[in-house]
């Protein structure tokens, strides 16, 4: 029986059962990644039907809900994950171009500013509880008898806990990368980093329309 | 690959070890196959079971045999176990990861371990959905309608829903598989268009499971959320909607309906070209058909809405995209019964099985169109017409093509013959059995019993007898391949590799095939189904 | 058979009829076709099977238009007797309904409540707003062909004009919990004059109609307090409201239907009227659903009382700081 | 059918060049630059266009992401479409979706 080889092999000589070569390998990593982001836009989707449906039923309470958070420290932290999506973009190229050091090094700036992300999240959900904005845990008066300010306050805490999930696993996935990419014998055809790559800036798009949905309803 | 290799006869995959862990840790897509068919044959019996409960239970109008409470736990359990752990994965993770790659000429699919991990992920969800059932079940029906699945059931909601959940992942992973395999893995020379129409059917589902499925998963972590947390995302006595949980729901559960369809059309296609030595039919229009069908099978969802407080107007546009949507289907029906005409049929246990599926899903399909009728559904929705229209296509439809595709493919998988004469003894209990069961169905629907009674007005009792006593013959139509497939495992006469005579690559591979499925990978040169007026002779 | 009990119900069978029609133009070719081939070509007969066209798409076409048309055609067809279903005439009589697990609850405008039965007068457009006070329930009556489900936290309505009378039964159709199946009842249709005897037994008279308890309850919530006739309590008068249009801060009109009434008592925050401040508490939990249809029945008495003022609320009591409720 | 051949030969793994740095650090402050934008509009009141705008720059900046720093400009037309596959469904769901939500009328909707 052909037992395959690890998926994250090295696509050097020879490619894994059951693939003729590394560029079909490499095809079908690829396109597998792009159908699973697929998967990814509609399970956010989800929740950005859920926000459209309510925002519709109720646009003020939205935007009573929207003024109630720290849009300061949202947009900071916008611009902390547009960075990261450079950092691994470069980090994909140095890589492509078979530059070792400086891809693990780009891929640590990466990881460096995701944490950072999810350091300034947990903040901005710090302020949130503390002004009783948690609905169910700890609602305060801010939200008290006024179901569709909680509302909003549901579906965002939903949409960025799980966008904060995926940025966790995000993390991972780079600690992971950046792992097998200090071992690999040939950077420069090794696919594997672009996959997290484009893991990475999926995340981020995430991320750009939650953003002003979010924090920008007027 | 030496051309050595080609000579020397190579021990079938089945030899490649017999140990539990050979099977447990096989990356092998034919072995993995057989995994999902011993799972959802038990999945199988354990919906069965309900069934006959429940039928059983309608036997008389009063609530004799079991309490209000279990009746609603058994429809529930029956309803979400025969949906998400029997006939999705039915026809694509069986006979789908047996073929897929032998139908293309490739050695596995794309990722094999993936595909041994999406086992593995149905199991621990099958393991989660038993685990609700005998801590006490859940009574929610296999809708899960919110506010009363959120708020006011008492029974194992949660549960049930990370099962579902997890469940959702196994499928996910199964469509992205099949889709890069198919994209990437085809052999030279099999372009699109020589594809086999099996395959097109299954590229068609994994795109609707693909697309469709994380929607329901999404769905089901809010209903957790909202049980769990008591916020309102759905209960309107919190500010939510519990319409935009029945958008969100249907949104999955109508495409996943073709998903449920789709890869029978495709193992129907396969048996018709097989059984009558001709190539299907409008080839082009059939294969069209199926991604026809699954794209617009995304855009009808609101028809299960329509007495459910959706607008008028998108009642109008859901209404009228149900219709369009059966004409797809109507081409494939054609193009079927055009295939026989000048074929060479041969009636054998698949081909009753196949022109079953024919019948019975035309009738089932026709009757959608009363339902897609706005008026008429106002009158029978959610009345037994529903039940019996649904049972139609995935009992007499879905249910027969994935039996007559196990009969057609077994000696491929097994390298055994099963008993002919057998075959279709239990093909022709099923059809009677089925038309028995549920075609008083649509009487009882349109005289106004609603469904999920427990109990119900005499003046339905007749019918009733007479759809369990159809039930009881529709058992036994089941427990006959049940027998006599598992003794073929042991007696069975061996097959040839192409016992039917039939095209396809998989056929051109030992019975049952070695590990690697092909010595060299093969280089196509023709057309699916190039039977010849010489093969009809 | 199942009866007839309305015109509309001998309109939904005849389209059934024609639904079947149609299926049965298309299945049972089909069927025959199946079987005469399966004969006809069966492996061993001696046939012609030479000359197996490869030449598909006349046929493709044909079998594509055809059914797209006949499809269309049933469409409009359904939509249209559809639609009727949807314009229920000016003078309806008009019920309200509320339930809960398991059981349904009428209030007719003259005073009579019942439960589990609806008595409703032949030949007359009966017309009903719903809601639930739990679960989402369906009002189902087969012998008048409609359904509705009726959800709780919203109205929605349905009505029918019951030409023969009768009893007829009537089913909860949306699965509701445990004794879903055993929650029915009966629509009992009498003559015009039945109907009238009726509810004089049932205690029918001007100090029980609805919309006199409407006003006792419109004291008794303190909503008077705010919304005097003349318009100088701290909010509108209502006057008029009901069944128009109001204007609401940012400029947007709405028509007070007995949606916006709801929720302009039970989520005031929502759409505010333009010009007053949003100081009007909400009631949910105070007002049950019943209580709620008898306060309504009261805003729909005052709405038809006058005419709209179509004067600006200028002359505004206490609360009416516009710009506050101006731009949010 | 299916002449036995041996394996196709093995294609050895070619890429398109990755893009320039200069490419990549321009489509970055673009999108600071979007973003400053986005959060000053919010400030402008104009009404709906508010949120019409927020949404262009927010498809203006996911762009971006996509066909720069995810390589989609010079991918092969099956990553195109993939790219894009998800992204179309959403719409699907979001359109018939508020073609409910968006046509609410009480009973008799035809006058
Ligand atoms: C495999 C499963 C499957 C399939 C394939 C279908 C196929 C179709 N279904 Fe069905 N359906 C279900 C499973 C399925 N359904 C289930 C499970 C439910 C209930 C769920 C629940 O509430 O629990 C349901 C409920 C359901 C409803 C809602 C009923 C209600 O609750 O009120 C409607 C309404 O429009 C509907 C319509 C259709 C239509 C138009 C098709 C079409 O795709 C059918 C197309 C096929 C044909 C039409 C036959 C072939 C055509 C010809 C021979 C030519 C003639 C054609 C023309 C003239 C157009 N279905
Ligand atoms: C998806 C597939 C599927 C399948 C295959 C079936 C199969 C059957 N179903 Fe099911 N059914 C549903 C899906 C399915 N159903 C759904 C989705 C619902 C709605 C649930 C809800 O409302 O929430 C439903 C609801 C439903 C109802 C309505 C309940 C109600 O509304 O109150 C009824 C009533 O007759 C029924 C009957 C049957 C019968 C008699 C079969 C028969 O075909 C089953 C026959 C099988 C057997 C009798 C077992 C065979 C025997 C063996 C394999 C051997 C046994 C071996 C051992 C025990 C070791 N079903
Ligand atoms: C504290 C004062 C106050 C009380 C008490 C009060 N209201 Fe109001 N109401 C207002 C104000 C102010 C408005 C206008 C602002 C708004 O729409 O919220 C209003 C608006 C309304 C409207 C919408 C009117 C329109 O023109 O569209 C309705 C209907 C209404 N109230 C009904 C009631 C009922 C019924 C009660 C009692 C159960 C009640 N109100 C009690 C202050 C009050
Ligand atoms: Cu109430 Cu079912
Ligand atoms: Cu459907």
């Amino acid at each position: 029986m052909p037992t395959p080889m690890p998926i994250a092999s090295e696509a050097g000589a020879s490619a894994r059962v059951p693939f003729a070569d590394p560029a079909q390998q490499h095809e079908a990593a690829s396109a597998a990644m792009w159908v699973f982001l697929s998967t990814e836009v509609m399970l956010f989707g989800g929740v950005f039907a859920a926000y459209l449906w309510y925002r519709h039923a109720d646009p003020a309470a939205f935007a009573r809900g929207s003024a109630l958070l720290d849009a300061p420290l949202g947009t900071v932290n916008t611009a902390v994950l547009l960075t990261s999506s450079l950092a691994m973009a470069l980090a994909v190229r140095a890589a492509a171009l078979g530059r070792r050091r400086p891809a693990l090094g780009w891929l640590a700036g990466t990881a460096v500013l995701g944490l950072a992300f999810l350091a300034i999240k947990l903040l901005s959900w710090r302020h949130e509880w503390t002004r009783g904005l948690v609905p169910a845990l700890h609602a305060g008066a801010a939200l008290a008898a006024q179901p569709r300010v909680e509302l909003f306050f549901v579906v965002y805490f939903i949409a960025t806990g799980l966008h904060a999930l995926h940025v966790l696993a995000g993390v991972g996935a780079l600690a992971v990368t950046g792992a097998a990419l200090a071992r690999v014998r040939d950077p420069g055809r090794w696919n594997p980093i672009e996959l997290t790559g484009l893991y990475w800036h999926f995340v981020d798009i995430v991320w750009v329309f939650l953003f002003p949905i979010l924090y920008l309803v007027r | 690959m030496t051309t050595a290799a080609l000579e020397r006869p190579q021990p079938s995959y089945l030899a490649a070890g017999d140990t539990l862990r050979s099977w447990l840790l096989t990356t092998d897509h034919k072995r993995i196959a057989w995994l999902y068919l011993v799972t959802i044959t038990l999945f199988f019996a354990i919906g069965g079971a309900a069934a006959t409960l429940i039928r059983l239970e309608l036997l008389t109008p009063q609530g004799d045999l079991v309490s209000d409470e279990t009746y609603n736990k058994l429809f529930t359990l029956h309803g979400v176990i025969m949906v998400w752990f029997f006939l999705i994965p039915s026809v694509p993770a069986v006979l789908g990861n047996f073929l897929v790659p032998l139908m293309i000429g490739a050695r596995d699919l794309a990722f094999p371990r993936l595909n041994l991990l999406s086992w593995y992920i149905f199991i621990l969800g099958g393991a989660f959905t038993l685990w609700a059932m005998v801590s006490g079940g859940v009574d929610t029906g296999w809708t899960f309608y919110t506010p009363f699945s959120t708020m006011f059931s008492n029974t194992h909601v949660v549960l049930t829903a990370v099962g579902v959940f997890v469940t959702g992942f196994s499928s996910i992973l199964t469509g992205l598989n099949f889709i890069v395999t198919l994209h990437t893995l085809r052999a030279p020379g099999m372009t699109w268009m020589r594809l086999p129409l099996f395959l097109w059917s299954l590229y068609a589902t994994s795109l609707v499971m693909v697309l469709a499925t994380p929607v329901l998963a999404i769905t089901l972590v809010l209903i957790a959320v909202e049980r769990i947390a008591r916020v309102g995302i759905f209960d309107p006595a919190l500010g939510g909607d519990p319409l935009l949980f029945q958008h969100l729901f249907w949104f999955y559960s109508h495409p996943a309906v073709y998903i449920m369809i789709l890869p029978g059309m495709g193992v129907t296609s396969e048996i018709v070209a097989a059984f009558s030595r001709r190539r299907v039919f409008g080839y082009g229009f059939v294969a069209v058909a199926s991604l026809a069908i699954a794209l617009l099978g995304f855009l009808v969802w609101g028809h299960h809405m329509f007495v459910a407080g959706e607008s008028f107007y998108a009642n109008l546009v859901f209404s009228f995209l149900s219709f369009m949507v059966a004409i797809p289907s109507a081409v494939k029906v054609f193009n079927w019964t055009a295939t026989l005409y000048k074929g060479s049929i041969a009636l054998d246990t698949p081909m009753l099985y196949a022109l079953a599926f024919i019948a019975l899903f035309t009738i089932g399909g026709l009757t959608g169109l009363y339902l897609a009728s706005l008026p008429v559904d106002v009158h029978v929705t959610d009345t037994y017409f529903v039940v019996a229209h649904f049972h139609t296509i995935m009992v007499g439809g879905m249910v027969t093509a994935y039996l007559g595709g196990l009969h057609y493919w077994w000696p491929k998988m097994t390298g055994r013959r099963y008993p002919e004469t057998w075959g279709r003894v239990a093909a022709v209990t099923l059809f009677l059995g089925f038309a028995l069961t549920f075609f008083p169905q649509f009487a009882l629907g349109y005289l106004g019993m609603p469904r999920r009674y427990h109990v119900y007005p005499p003046e339905f009792q007749v019918l009733n007898v007479l759809s369990s006593a159809g039930a009881s013959i529709l058992a036994i139509g089941y427990a006959l391949p049940l027998v006599y497939l598992i003794a073929s495992l042991r007696g069975g006469p061996t097959a040839g590799p192409n016992p039917w005579g039939a095209r396809g690559l998989e056929w051109t591979v030992p019975s049952p095939p070695p590990p690697g499925n092909f010595a060299t990978i093969p280089r196509v040169t023709e057309e699916a189904y190039a039977y010849t007026d010489a093969d009809r002779e | 058979m199942l009866p007839q009990a309305s015109d509309y119900a001998a309109r939904v069978d005849a389209l059934f009829l024609a639904v079947t029609g149609v299926c049965v133009a298309f299945g049972v070719p089909v069927m025959v076709l199946l079987a005469t081939f399966c004969i006809r070509f069966r492996r061993g007969r001696r046939v012609n099977r030479r000359g197996v066209t490869r030449h598909t798409l006349p046929w493709e076409i044909t079998w594509t238009a055809v059914p797209t048309l006949i499809a269309i055609g049933m469409f409009v067809r359904a939509a249209g007797l559809y639609a009727s279903l949807t314009r229920p005439p000016e003078d309806a009589l008009e019920i309200a309904v509320t339930c809960k697990q398991w059981m349904w609850k009428f209030q007719h405008p003259t005073g009579p409540r019942e439960i589990d039965a609806l008595h409703v007068p032949a030949g007359r457009a009966v017309r009903l707003t719903m809601t639930s006070e739990d679960v989402i329930h369906s009002l189902y009556v087969p012998a008048l062909r409609i359904k509705q489900d009726v959800l709780p936290g919203r109205y929605t309505e349905l009505w029918f004009r019951a030409t023969r009378p009768g009893s007829y039964a009537l089913r909860c159709a949306e699965y509701c919990g445990v004794a879903h199946s055993r929650m029915d009842g009966i629509v009992v249709v009498l003559p015009p004059e039945g109907y009238a005897q009726w509810l004089r037994a049932g205690g029918a008279g001007p100090d029980s109609t609805l919309a006199a308890r409407g006003a006792v309850l419109f004291r008794r919530f303190g909503c008077s307090g705010c919304h005097r006739d003349d318009g100088r309590g701290a909010g509108p008068s209502l006057l008029g409201v009901a069944g128009h249009d109001v204007p609401l801060a940012g400029g947007r009109f709405v028509r007070a239907d007995d949606g916006y009434l709801r929720d302009a008592i039970l989520l005031p925050a929502r759409d505010v009227v333009a010009g007053y401040a949003p100081v009007m508490p909400s009631f949910a939990g105070q007002i049950g659903e019943d209580e709620l249809f008898v306060l309504l029945a009261y805003l729909h008495a005052l709405g038809r009382a006058a005419a709209p003022d179509a004067a600006p609320p200028a002359t505004l009591g206490p609360g009416a700081s516009g710009a506050a409720a101006g731009t949010p | 059918m299916g002449v036995p051949v041996p394996d196709p030969v093995s294609r050895p793994l070619t890429r398109p060049a990755p893009p320039a740095v200069a490419t990549l650090v321009g489509a970055w402050l673009a999108l600071l630059a979007l973003l400053a934008l986005t959060v000053t509009l919010a400030h402008v009141p104009l009404g709906a266009w508010n949120a019409a705008l927020a949404l262009a720059i927010a498809i203006a900046k996911a762009l971006l992401i996509v066909l720069v720093f995810m390589h989609v400009r010079h991918a092969s037309r099956l990553t195109q479409v993939f790219s894009a596959l998800g992204f179309v469904w959403l719409m699907v769901l979001f359109s018939l979706l508020m073609s409910d939500a968006l046509t609410r009328t009480p009973l008799s909707p035809w006058p």
